[in-house]
């Protein structure tokens, strides 16, 4: 960044509500719905403001029927409209899941490319405050491992703007995941990492891009969402022991970025996934199976995974700090695989 | 009466389609019903003796009021005006089809007459709301219609959304097909009431039962229900009772139904009651009806030879459209 | 009336018990209602103003009976009897606790008192309705309540399971607790009917809604629904009407509030106007009143130390209980 | 087998059916329910002749309410019983998933154990006979990327019943998957390979046990559900050319049997996985992960994948057939790593 560009942190919260704000004003067709999205501004703050500003015909709470203001959205975006919808905790999908990947994410396949639905669906995902096992599930990785969904998760708020803008131009069915311990909310703990420069005009960040967000040549850390900021910090913690670590933002896993992965596996001989989802069957497996397809042969170390060990998320802080990877716990896994 | 004699002709095309569906399923399986083979494999619900439902209703629709059906939809595709080559080519997995092969009989999408189903029970009463949703905020006049069996009406999609569309008053009709089974399971097994119209009280909408699958009896409660729909008077709840003249799908040996059930459904055939009275009543004659007939078995048959002829989808098919492509 | 005076204790150890852990709610964090500090993290969602629902209800249960209820249940938890130690060092994430601090407020779990709860709304109607089937197939005279809010009312699961229920004739009792509000969405906008009893109608159950926040009421409302569930007669579906005096949860500024809503509630407290009840009707003296006020207090007291004097889980406890070690 | 064991051929539907009516024999708790499970005796059987043989009160039809009559499990076994609930295909997961893996899946858990819930859910999975988007899918990857569930897919009669019996005692919640296409129903084409012969007396397969159900030396071919026979099959082709390949049934996928894995491909060196449900974040991404994890260095070749690509189950026979992995690509995939 050019040193003369004014900087203008903002939270990702605030850059969320902006970006649909922005959208808002350019298309006639954006609209929100969702339960609290109104008068409360979204639980999570990413509609904050939006009530008074373009009013209840276009922010509109809904009742606890998530299949019915999820599945909606197909119908209405149909017709014409683009809905942004919040889910608002990833946890709750199981009520109104078949919506959204049997219609939502199959019908423009079903129909032979005839219908569209250019629907965000966004919602909170991540622990790490004692919310318990019905409040702090990550989830992506099953809704990725389904075709039809683009799969996306912001971890600054830079990307989380862009991003935002990206989906809601999209024609495509996305799922927006942003995690509450990024957000910068005032009651609740937030990486500073993630409170970045956002250019108050709108801009777009490529769905389906990672990116490398520090270079290093001993390791490479796949990382999404919170565990980006966190693998940053383990990173600073290696340098000076002389451990150079290349850290990837995956950004997006549905379409995934297998290019960025293997490129930088290929360069640095080693590979460690983080991730806050269940460590099995999900993100940390497919891009470890990406690695053992694509370069198997480059690779110094077996592939290693720091995920939640398939276990619900228990209530009380210290389980929960356990099970949930820590910058303590990447630094480790990383010297592990360094030495 | 042109109007009338327009529904009837419309209930022969499906009853005609059915039939000939049906005939065309049994081609190349062996064992017969052997799902996987044959011109037509999947399963395959098909509609005879339920036309008047889609009929009364949707001959009060325009070409760009939505219409969402379930997993037995060819009646209301049809009745909805969906192009009936389209529509056999979708079914017979060709190239041609509406999703070029790869939607079938349970999932037509037709963006042209604002048609589409779905294979999954109750599936379709959300989109509908949504899409009233869409016409009221985007000033339009149309109507929705979303059209499931009673035993959908046991889903809890159903009632989210007679909730979500009562408290946004959307231009929206509810229509249950009482066609008194779900699979195997009756009515009295699933419903705790005797009517699901009655459900209509838990949203303060009007809730109405319309007996003995007569399509005129249909189309007046359908038309009072779309026009309140339409002049921004919100939903209503139609229940219409019909019989199913084939079994569940295609190959059900209906071991479950009563003695003399299906052959008492038989009798009370609504294309036959339909046509007795238009002959009566003077606004069909024998000839015009012959007319009729010899036009819709022309229809079905062109639709199906426009089928038979297509070729199969090319492999490549299988991985486009999962995206836009931008 | 010995029951009276129960009742009367029992709601006077609830709003101890909410005021206390409101109080503790805030230990420990800064900024104030910070959700991951301090010594007890997470949401926090308090039952005050909501006791009449659960202890007039509840009163009429055995232990082995059935309870389930929502993301908002203490108040139901300690009507029920569970072990306020117990219950208390879960909240505090305590090895000591009724999971050994696994669950957290929002997961109590006590199989002593048949008591369970979700975070997810609606979502203690099914498995009621499945403890009832266990009661009516094991002949026992047993019966299930589920308990949850009006905005739980729109979900899919309350259609389902009163269907199911009515259907079965099984001994189930369904209580709508409203308290207005879900979150910050008023009833007005979330349920197209003005009372949640009147869809009884749509499952043949009687549905009977109780105003007034008032304990007697309820508790008369209450007794006719267990019995005929108890005798055999199936379900009945209960609204009553009640107010919530904190937020929806700790650290709710309540903005969407109107002015003056909180205010008339607290003005219509429904200890203060039962104490005033019993007093007048000499069922309770102002002497015992207070032993009742000191003996609740010191039962929170003793729960809260129990709790802090507990050690945290060890380590290991997160990876044990995901399966049953045999 | 000693050849004087008589051979009793049973298709998988009368197997687990068998197993059902035995167990319920044995244990009056045990009660099954779903939609048409009673006089129909289930879409594909499974629950033949368990109406007439058991009574009403204990084998249910019910209403099409899948949160209501599978979270009635939850209540109904936390008070005794033991019941075995039919999903009818997996397909429709969506309506009740939130009753499953946010409840059924956690209370054991979130209860610190003291709450138990032994259910059987089965359900139909599986394509290849044009039932397209909505009613052709595997996804047991998903449900093994949550917490708190068994997840069981038997590939044959045999253990078809006994994994059965054994899910029916377990005290915990079971997801059993059959595979329509393994079932022997007159309807439906079925694979001979499943039909095998079948003990009278119950009998248990105990569930979290891969098998080894053909040895090799040059390849190991990871498979489950209708992939095993057509792995076998592949392997009987390519015996003439000299390829031996080993054929591994994983049976169950939570707990996962790593240790035969990675024993297997320790011994050949070569891993091909074979999979029916979504290639990407599932079955297949997992065992690829575990092989990069344990025996990275014992590859002489990049671990391959053969699943379906991504994309919904298109409907015509053509293209459905070109999607679900077949014994033709099965053998292709092979000689690609084997040559
Ligand atoms: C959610 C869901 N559950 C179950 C099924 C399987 N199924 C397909 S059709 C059907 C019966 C539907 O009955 P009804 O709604 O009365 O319609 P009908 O078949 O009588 O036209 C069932 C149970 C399904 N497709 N979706
Ligand atoms: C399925 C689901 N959707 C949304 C939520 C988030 N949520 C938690 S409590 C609540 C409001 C519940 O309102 P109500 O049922 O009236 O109970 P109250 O909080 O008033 O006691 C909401 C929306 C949830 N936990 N589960
Ligand atoms: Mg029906
Ligand atoms: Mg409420």
């Amino acid at each position: 960044m050019a040193t003369t560009t004014p900087v203008r942190k903002l939270t990702m919260a605030r850059a969320i509500s902006e970006a649909i704000a922005q959208e808002m004003e350019r298309d006639p067709n954006v609209l929100v719905w969702g339960e609290d999205v109104g008068a409360y501004g979204g639980i999570f703050g990413a509609t904050q403001g939006l009530l008074e500003r373009f009013g209840s015909a276009r922010i509109i709470d809904t009742p606890i029927s998530e299949s019915a203001f999820i599945g909606a959205a197909i119908g209405a975006s149909a017709e014409g409209l683009r809905p942004i919808v919040e889910l608002m905790f990833v946890d709750f999908f199981g009520v109104a899941m078949d919506q959204i990947y049997n219609h939502l994410a199959k019908n423009h396949y079903m129909s032979g490319g005839s219908v569209r639905h250019p629907v965000v669906l966004m919602t909170a995902i991540g622990g790490g405050y004692s919310d318990a096992a019905q409040h702090s599930q990550s989830l992506y990785g099953l809704f990725a491992h389904l075709p039809g969904l683009k799969v996306i998760v912001p971890s600054n708020a830079y990307d989380a703007k862009g991003m935002m803008t990206a989906a809601i131009r999209d024609d495509n069915p996305v799922m927006y995941f942003f995690h509450k311990g990024l957000l910068g909310l005032g009651w609740m703990p937030s990486d500073d990492l993630a409170e970045v420069h956002v250019p108050e005009t709108p801009y777009t960040v490529p769905l389906g891009q990672a990116e490398v967000v520090a270079e290093g040549g001993d390791i490479s850390v796949i990382a999404i969402g919170a565990m980006v900021p966190k693998a940053l910090r383990a990173r600073q913690r290696l340098e000076p022991q002389g451990v150079s670590v290349e850290v990837i933002d995956l950004r997006t896993l549905v379409p995934l970025d297998r290019q960025t992965i293997v490129d930088s596996v290929r360069k640095t001989h080693r590979a460690l996934i983080v991730d806050e989802d269940y460590r099995s069957f999900g993100m940390s497996a497919e891009v470890a199976a990406v690695i053992a397809e694509e370069a198997l042969e480059y690779l110094d170390t077996p592939v290693r995974r720091l995920a939640v060990p398939d276990v619900p998320i228990p209530y009380s802080r210290v389980l929960e700090q356990a099970v949930i990877p820590s910058v303590d716990k990447i630094v480790e896994a990383i010297q592990l695989l360094t030495r | 009466m042109d109007n009338l004699v327009t529904m009837y002709r419309t209930m022969c095309l499906i009853r005609r389609y059915e039939d000939q569906l049906a005939e065309i399923y049994t081609e190349g399986k062996t064992p017969l019903f052997s799902i996987a083979a044959g011109t037509i494999p999947g399963e395959m619900h098909l509609a005879a003796g339920q036309e008047p439902v889609a009929v009364g209703v949707i001959s009060h629709l325009k070409q760009d009021d939505v219409v969402t059906a379930p997993h037995r939809p060819h009646h209301f595709a049809i009745a909805k005006g969906v192009d009936l080559r389209l529509m056999t080519a979708e079914i017979f997995g060709r190239r041609t089809g509406l999703s070029r092969g790869k939607g079938g009989h349970m999932h037509l999408f037709d963006p042209q007459t604002h048609f589409s189903c779905s294979g999954i029970v109750g599936a379709g009463f959300p989109p509908a709301v949504g899409a009233a949703l869409a016409f009221s905020r985007q000033g339009r006049d149309n109507v929705a219609v979303a059209f499931a069996g009673e035993g959908a009406a046991n889903q809890g999609t159903f009632h989210e959304s007679l909730n979500l569309a009562a408290l946004w008053k959307v231009p929206v009709v509810f229509v249950i097909e009482d066609n008194h089974y779900a699979i195997s399971v009756p009515k009295e097994q699933s419903t705790a009431v005797a009517h699901n119209s009655d459900r209509a009280q838990a949203y303060g909408i009007p809730g109405v039962y319309v007996a003995g699958n007569d399509v005129l009896a249909i189309s007046e409660a359908a038309e009072e229900a779309i026009n309140r729909a339409r002049q921004g008077q919100g939903p209503t709840l139609l229940e219409i009772e019909t019989t199913r003249l084939y079994g569940h799908f295609q190959g059900d040996a209906e071991a479950y139904l009563h003695a003399g059930e299906k052959e008492s459904w038989r009798q009370l055939d609504p294309i036959a009651r339909f046509r007795s009275y238009l002959l009566e009543h003077h606004t069909l004659s024998e000839d015009e009806d012959q007319t009729i007939q010899r036009e819709v078995e022309e229809r079905v048959e062109d639709a199906v030879k426009f089928a038979r002829e297509s070729l199969e989808p090319d492999v490549g098919e299988a991985y486009r459209d999962v995206f836009v492509e931008s």
